[in-house]
């Protein structure tokens, strides 16, 4: 088992990367309260056609998802390459239940 | 001793092969011997894909029987170490692409047939016929022609039919292997396809999908008779008169009884739409009882005084007033005289 | 060698989660969960989207949504989110206290968004007669939203019962993992939450 | 703990041992023994449905426990035989394939078999308390959700707590595999069991969900009154029919993929040669799962999804016959060249060979859309899946027993009696399905409690019963081999059959801490290396040093009977108040056992290296 060798305290090095990690997360909510802002508003208004309004708000959510499972879930991070693949790999079986269900239901 | 095993299933295929030539099922039953577009069509790629099959079989059995017959441990050699193989890349590359060959052979026909059997772009220029699947009875609507038909489906021979299929409870399935495939009847979308048999004749139909205790039981028949024989049966169908009197007295005592315990609650003569039982207009010539007894007044008089004994869980048991044998009798009296056409199973060739 | 290092909080290594086998199987374990959860989700979704016009002659998606009501909730549940991230902050730096104080204003965010929610259904049950049962569309709806509430309710729960179990010991290596994983499970309601507040309510608004 | 140990102990110890063990050994035994007894039922529910349809018009059940008993085989066999004696065969292997003391989670692995249990019992209960469900194993609605009784609700209680098991299963898989692999043991050195465990996995992973929802959505209908079926309130029963078979088509692959894992094993060891085209093996069998979840409407082809929907996915289906197609190939290349003996668990491979192909086949035709109007719901659909079922999964699952069983018990089982028993039941085995495929196209729908007389079924269905008869035969004949076995079986030496995986690396059975040493893999079959290129011996990766070891605990047991019990208050609620008493009092202790794992530390113990020394002795 890993019996840690350095750390009898933290480190200033590793500090000042959490610290840079922090400022990213920050920035990613920011956005993440920005695109949430947009989508409520541009319907609240009704100021667009429903044709772009939909994949509009639709991108903006797997954008918003996305800095979700990078950021905020260290998904980029080293050492997350099964749990990206596990979580690719139940979007692809999402996907295809969510566009069966959509369109194999009712005709 | 292990040889014997790939010879056996050998025999196997011979025996299995000999069967399907001598005997394909019952004649209007089976799917092999199609009367039928749809079954034709079915039977074509049937053929097709089990020579396709048959060949990659006999391949792998080849292989199989050698493997067996020439790697056996050898007396003497017990202790031999065969050369431990990685891999082969062509021997893999080609078995990864005949089979991708084979199966585009398969596929192209079977994309083509689907289509095909699902064109419903000239449904409007022919004959519509409404089936609704009911627990464990099917009614038939002819669309535009005000009748309304139960348990017998009579189509003219050589035309293309379509039927636009709803259930009104659990999901059923309208099957009639020798002249079509199956099509599911769902409670909430209708489905249509269209059918057309070649030759008059009466043919089993099935209820394909499970739908409770007399599933087993759901049988109907399609009446094939030639066109004009159909046109007359419209006609007469068409003139009915539901409250006709008949002629003889028992059967009018009958009629008398039939309306007493309100048994037109749920069922109708004539082409009222009532569907909660099935219609009865032309009961008399029904080819079988309830789908699957054979027209004869003791059977209509079993069927009467104990519906459940036939079919378990259908929904008349309990639905009416207990009848007496005599009553029961008097009631098949009149049934069986509803005969408005002339045109009968019995019409339908054979 | 000492059996019980992992309950030395001096021996705190870079990434504590992580530190254990234990720890390592209990990361890659949740993520995995996780990805079945993403179909499980899929499935009340998908649902939902076939159901979404059935209203058996009831009130429509239209009739019934309010967005600021939905908004209120994004930003309660999307604040938590990040206040999750906080306490994952301080506990790679081993600052135990500030770590239970992030934890305690996600909680705190996440019992106001529960209670927008139970708000939200009693309002459609009492203003407009919109119920589990009166149709598909109310099944499907209660459902997804309901089991998305649900897992907000469990996850509000744990993370009582990790903030009170551990409140004196601080931090090891035994339970670092255990908060990791609870972050990581607070970030997945939220991704769930981004969808139903885009597919559910905004798209229920457009029609 | 070795064998002698246990057999002095009394009996209650004994049953204690098994009620907390957290051993995956152990837990093997568990799942043997409990898919073992699901799998007699399921067979004598099989051997009801064949006397029933002996004849025309039979009469020997009623139509309504006809369906009952055609519902609970489908659904005993796949959810509660196949699927548990196949963790059976993966617990006691895998770990000691991969060179590991244990599974990642041994608490939730015994939490998987005891929910598995648990919702075995509950489904079975139903026979007792008005009526099993009858809607069949697919349990479509309306009919499902309108069925009469409490029968269906068992069914989705019963499923929905060992559907939680398997899931448990199957995340503790993927994460034993991924991190707890010997030093030296890379993916791409992975004996193809503990690969196609990998992948079952994470199909288990990714389809279960949706057997969760579906059963969840079905409930509410049933229960709670909602209306996601109920079409006079907007609903729509094609969901179900989706849910059910986007969970339901990976679910067999569920089912076959540790069956091909099995194969690959016994053929490599008995042929004497390195499993032919390894690399593609995995690649294929990674393509199959891929595949599995883009095919599920193949079920469905006569709904009336239109033929743009039925042509992508029948070409879909088709596609997965290259992979498997592949795999086929693979095994007869490996046996090509090689020296082979045949034993009990060969003859199973062997049989296996033709057997498959032909249901593969079979399963090509019905993915050919327009023949499949003519196929679907007939008895060559039945035809179809018993041939890659009985002929895929269970030889397999009997191939798996014979080849392991000297690793699970540490005694072989009699060759004698099991070259007999496969002979018998192959030969039952083809004289009862194959004849199905033409009875299917003579017109004989499935799920039919008779067939009516004069329609050319008869002979066709008695061969079928005959043939019934014979497998009964075969797996009775099976039984007597265990029992014999344990009695006087004769007792094996740790590689009995000359194997070349790591499993035979260590005593037969193994110590409950598999090896004193982890072991250090320089390449594909570590043993064999070992035995051609070394002196036969596993290189240790460390020195003797103290073992950890995870703690048993009965909370699993109490979890899942707290489901249990909550599972009758959830059936109940509906009738009685007091059900409620149960439903909370259930849920109750599942919270509270949740809670206590939760709070209460449980760090395991460690055997010390002197001990491990003094064992050794
Ligand atoms: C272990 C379980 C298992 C397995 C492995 C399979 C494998 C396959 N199945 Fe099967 N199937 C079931 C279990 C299984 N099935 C069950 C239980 C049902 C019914 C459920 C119910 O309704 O109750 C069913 C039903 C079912 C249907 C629906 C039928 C209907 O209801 O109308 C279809 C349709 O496409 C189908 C197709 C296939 C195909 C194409 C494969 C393929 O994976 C087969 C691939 C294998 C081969 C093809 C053989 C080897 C290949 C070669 C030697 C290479 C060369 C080959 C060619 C070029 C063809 N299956
Ligand atoms: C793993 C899956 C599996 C297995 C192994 C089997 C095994 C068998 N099945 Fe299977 N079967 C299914 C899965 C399986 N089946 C499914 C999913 C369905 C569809 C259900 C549905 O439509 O909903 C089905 C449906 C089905 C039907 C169609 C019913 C119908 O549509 O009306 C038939 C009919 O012949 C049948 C027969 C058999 C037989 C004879 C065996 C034999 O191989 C069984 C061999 C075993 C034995 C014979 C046991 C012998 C032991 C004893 C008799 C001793 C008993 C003693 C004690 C209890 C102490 N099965
Ligand atoms: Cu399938």
């Amino acid at each position: 088992m890993a019996d840690n060798t350095n750390s009898k305290e933290i480190n200033s090095f590793q500090k000042r990367k959490n610290k840079i990690e922090m400022q990213k997360q920050l920035i990613t909510f920011a956005l993440m309260i920005l695109f949430t802002i947009i989508a409520f508003v541009i319907v609240a208004t009704g100021t667009m056609e429903k044709m772009f309004l939909i994949p509009v708000i639709l991108v903006l959510a797997v954008i918003q998802v996305a800095f979700q499972f990078y950021y905020f879930m260290h998904m980029k991070d080293k050492g997350h390459e099964t749990p990206a693949l596990m979580i690719y790999g139940g979007i692809w079986a999402a996907i295809l239940t969510i566009v069966g269900l959509m369109l194999l239901v009712w005709w | 001793m292990k040889g014997w095993m790939g010879k056996f299933k050998g025999l196997f295929l011979l025996g299995s092969l000999a069967l399907v030539l001598s005997a394909c099922g019952q004649e209007n039953l089976t799917a092999l011997e199609p009367k039928g577009y749809g079954a034709e069509k079915a039977l074509d790629l049937i053929i097709l894909t089990t020579v396709v099959m048959l060949f990659v079989l006999v391949i792998v059995m080849l292989i199989y029987t050698a493997v067996l017959l020439r790697y056996r441990k050898k007396k003497g050699q017990e202790n031999y170490i065969p050369k431990q193989v990685e891999g082969n890349k062509a021997l893999e590359t080609i078995w990864t692409v005949i089979p991708i060959i084979l199966l585009i052979i398969i596929a192209v026909p079977t994309v083509t047939a689907t289509f095909d059997l699902a064109d419903e772009t000239g449904a409007s220029d022919h004959l519509n016929i409404q089936v609704t699947g009911n627990q464990y009875w099917w009614h038939f609507n002819y669309e535009g022609q005000e009748i309304q038909t139960s348990q017998d489906l009579y189509i003219p021979a050589g035309e293309k039919v379509y039927l636009n299929m709803k259930s009104s409870d659990v999901i059923h399935s309208f099957w009639v292997p020798s002249i079509s495939g199956k099509m599911d009847v769902n409670p909430e979308n209708e489905n249509t396809m269209f059918i057309e048999a070649y030759e008059e004749g009466v043919y089993w139909g099935k209820c394909a999908e499970l739908c409770g205790p007399s599933h087993s039981l759901m049988d109907f028949k399609v009446v094939v008779v030639s066109q004009e024989e159909f046109d007359q049966w419209v006609e007469d169908m068409k003139n009915v008169d539901p409250k006709a009197q008949p002629q003889d007295a028992v059967a009018q005592e009958g009629q008398a009884l039939f309306q007493e315990n309100n048994c037109m609650g749920c069922h109708a003569i004539g082409s009222s739409p009532a569907a909660v039982g099935p219609n009865l207009t032309n009961f008399g010539s029904r080819s079988k009882i309830a789908g699957i007894l054979e027209p004869t007044k003791e059977n209509l008089v079993r069927w009467i005084m104990d519906p459940e004994e036939i079919k378990p869980g259908n929904k008349m048991t309990g639905n009416y007033p207990d009848v007496s044998e005599e009553e029961a009798d008097k009631i098949a009296e009149y049934l069986l005289q509803l005969e408005p056409s002339e045109i009968t199973p019995e019409d339908a060739g054979k | 060698m000492s059996h019980d290092h992992s309950l030395n909080p001096e021996t705190m290594p870079h990434e504590p989660e992580k530190a254990t086998l234990e720890g390592k199987n209990k990361f890659l374990g949740f993520w995995f969960f996780l990805g079945g959860e993403t179909v499980l989700f899929a499935c009340l979704f998908g649902t939902y989207l076939a159901l979404r016009n059935s209203t058996a002659g009831g009130p429509s998606t239209n009739d019934l949504f309010g967005l600021e009501l939905v908004f209120i909730m994004t930003i309660l549940l999307l604040t938590s989110s990040l206040t999750s991230v906080y306490a994952m902050y301080h506990m790679k730096n081993n600052n135990f206290k500030k770590m239970q104080l992030w934890l305690g204003i996600t909680a705190l965010l996440g019992f106001s968004f529960l209670g927008c929610e139970i708000y939200e259904f009693t309002h459609y049950i009492h203003e407009y007669d919109f119920t589990f049962r009166s149709s598909a569309l109310g099944s499907a709806f209660y459902t997804l939203v309901g089991f998305h509430g649900g897992h907000v309710t469990f996850g509000l729960l744990w993370l009582i019962a990790l903030m009170v179990r551990n409140a004196k010991r601080g931090l090891n290596l035994y339970n670092a993992p255990k908060f990791y994983v609870f972050s990581l499970y607070w970030h997945f309601i939220d991704v769930v939450w981004v969808f139903i507040f885009t597919v559910v309510y905004l798209m229920g608004k457009v029609g | 703990m070795s064998i002698a140990a246990t057999q002095n102990r009394g009996f209650g110890a004994v049953l204690w041992d098994y009620l907390t063990t957290v051993d995956h050994k152990k837990i093997a035994h568990l799942y043997l023994f409990g898919g073992g007894f699901f799998f007699l039922l399921g067979g004598l529910e099989a051997m009801i449905i064949r006397i029933q349809l002996m004849k025309p018009e039979n009469d020997f059940v009623s139509a309504g426990f006809y369906n009952e008993v055609l519902t609970m085989h489908g659904t005993t066999m796949i959810f509660l035989a196949a699927m548990p004696l196949i963790l059976s065969l993966m617990n006691a292997v895998v770990p000691l394939q991969i060179g590991a003391r244990d599974v990642a989670f041994p608490f939730l692995n015994s939490l998987g078999f005891w929910l598995f249990l648990f919702g075995g019992l509950i489904l079975n209960c139903s026979w007792f308390l008005g009526g099993a469900p009858d809607a069949g194993w697919t349990a479509y609605a309306p009919l499902s959700t309108t069925s009469p009784g409490h029968g269906v609700d068992f069914y989705v209680l019963g499923l929905q707590i060992s559907g939680a098991g398997t899931l448990i299963a199957g995340i503790n898989f993927l994460v034993t595999i991924i991190n707890m692999r010997a030093p030296g043991m890379t993916y791409m050195r992975m004996p193809l069991f503990t690969w196609t465990t990998f992948v079952t996995s994470t199909l288990i992973l990714f389809a279960f969900p949706a057997l969760t929802i579906g059963l969840f959505l079905l409930m509410f209908d049933r229960l709670f009154g909602s209306a996601f079926f109920d079409v006079s309130l907007g609903g729509n029963a094609i969901i179900w029919e989706h849910i059910f078979w986007i969970f339901g088509h990976p679910e067999v692959y569920i089912l076959i993929l540790p069956a091909f894992g099995i194969f690959s094993e016994v053929i490599a060891t008995f042929a004497k040669k390195r499993l032919f085209g390894y690399t593609a093996m995995v690649f294929a069998t990674i393509l199959i799962a891929f595949l599995g979840f883009m095919v599920w409407a193949h079920h469905m082809f006569t709904v009336g999804l239109g033929p743009v929907a039925n042509s992508i996915f029948a070409i879909a289906t088709m596609a997965i016959a290259v992979p498997t197609g592949i795999k086929i190939f693979n095994w007869l290349a490996t046996l090509w060249g090689g020296s082979i003996t045949i034993n009990s668990a060969m003859l199973w491979s062997l049989g296996f060979i033709p057997t498959f192909t032909i249901g593969g086949m079979t399963g090509v035709m019905l993915a050919s859309v327009v023949a499949d109007y003519q196929y679907h719901d007939s008895y060559f659909v039945v035809a179809h899946f018993h041939y890659v079922i009985v002929g895929g999964t269970l030889f397999g699952i009997l191939a798996g027993l014979h080849y392991w069983w000297p690793k699970m018990f540490g005694r072989i089982l009699d060759e004698k009696l099991g070259k007999i028993t496969f002979w018998i039941f192959l030969i039952g085995f083809h004289l009862t399905f194959f004849i199905q495929h033409f009875l299917g196209l003579m017109g004989m729908p499935r799920r039919y409690w008779v067939f009516l007389e004069g329609q050319g079924l008869d002979t066709g269905n008695l061969i079928s019963t005959i043939g019934a008869f014979l497998m009964a035969i075969g797996v009775i004949l099976f039984l007597a081999n265990v029992v014999i076995t344990a009695v006087r079986g004769e007792k094996v030496e740790d590689d009995p059959f000359d194997g070349r995986t790591l499993e035979w690396a260590t005593a037969s059975p193994p110590v409950h801490y598999n090896f004193k040493q982890t072991p250090l893999i320089r390449g594909l079959d570590p043993l064999w290396i070992e035995k051609t290129d070394g002196n036969g011996k596993i290189t240790p990766a460390e020195p003797v040093g103290d073992i950890h070891m995870p703690n048993g605990s009965f909370l699993p047991f109490m979890m899942s009977l707290g489901l249990f019990i909550a599972g009758f208050g959830f059936i109940y609620q509906v009738n009685y108040n007091w059900a409620y008493i149960l439903l909370f009092g259930g849920m109750g202790i599942l919270l509270a056992c949740m809670l206590i794992r939760s709070v209460k530390d449980d760090l395991g113990y460690h055997i010390t290296k002197e001990e491990l020394e003094r064992e050794a002795d």
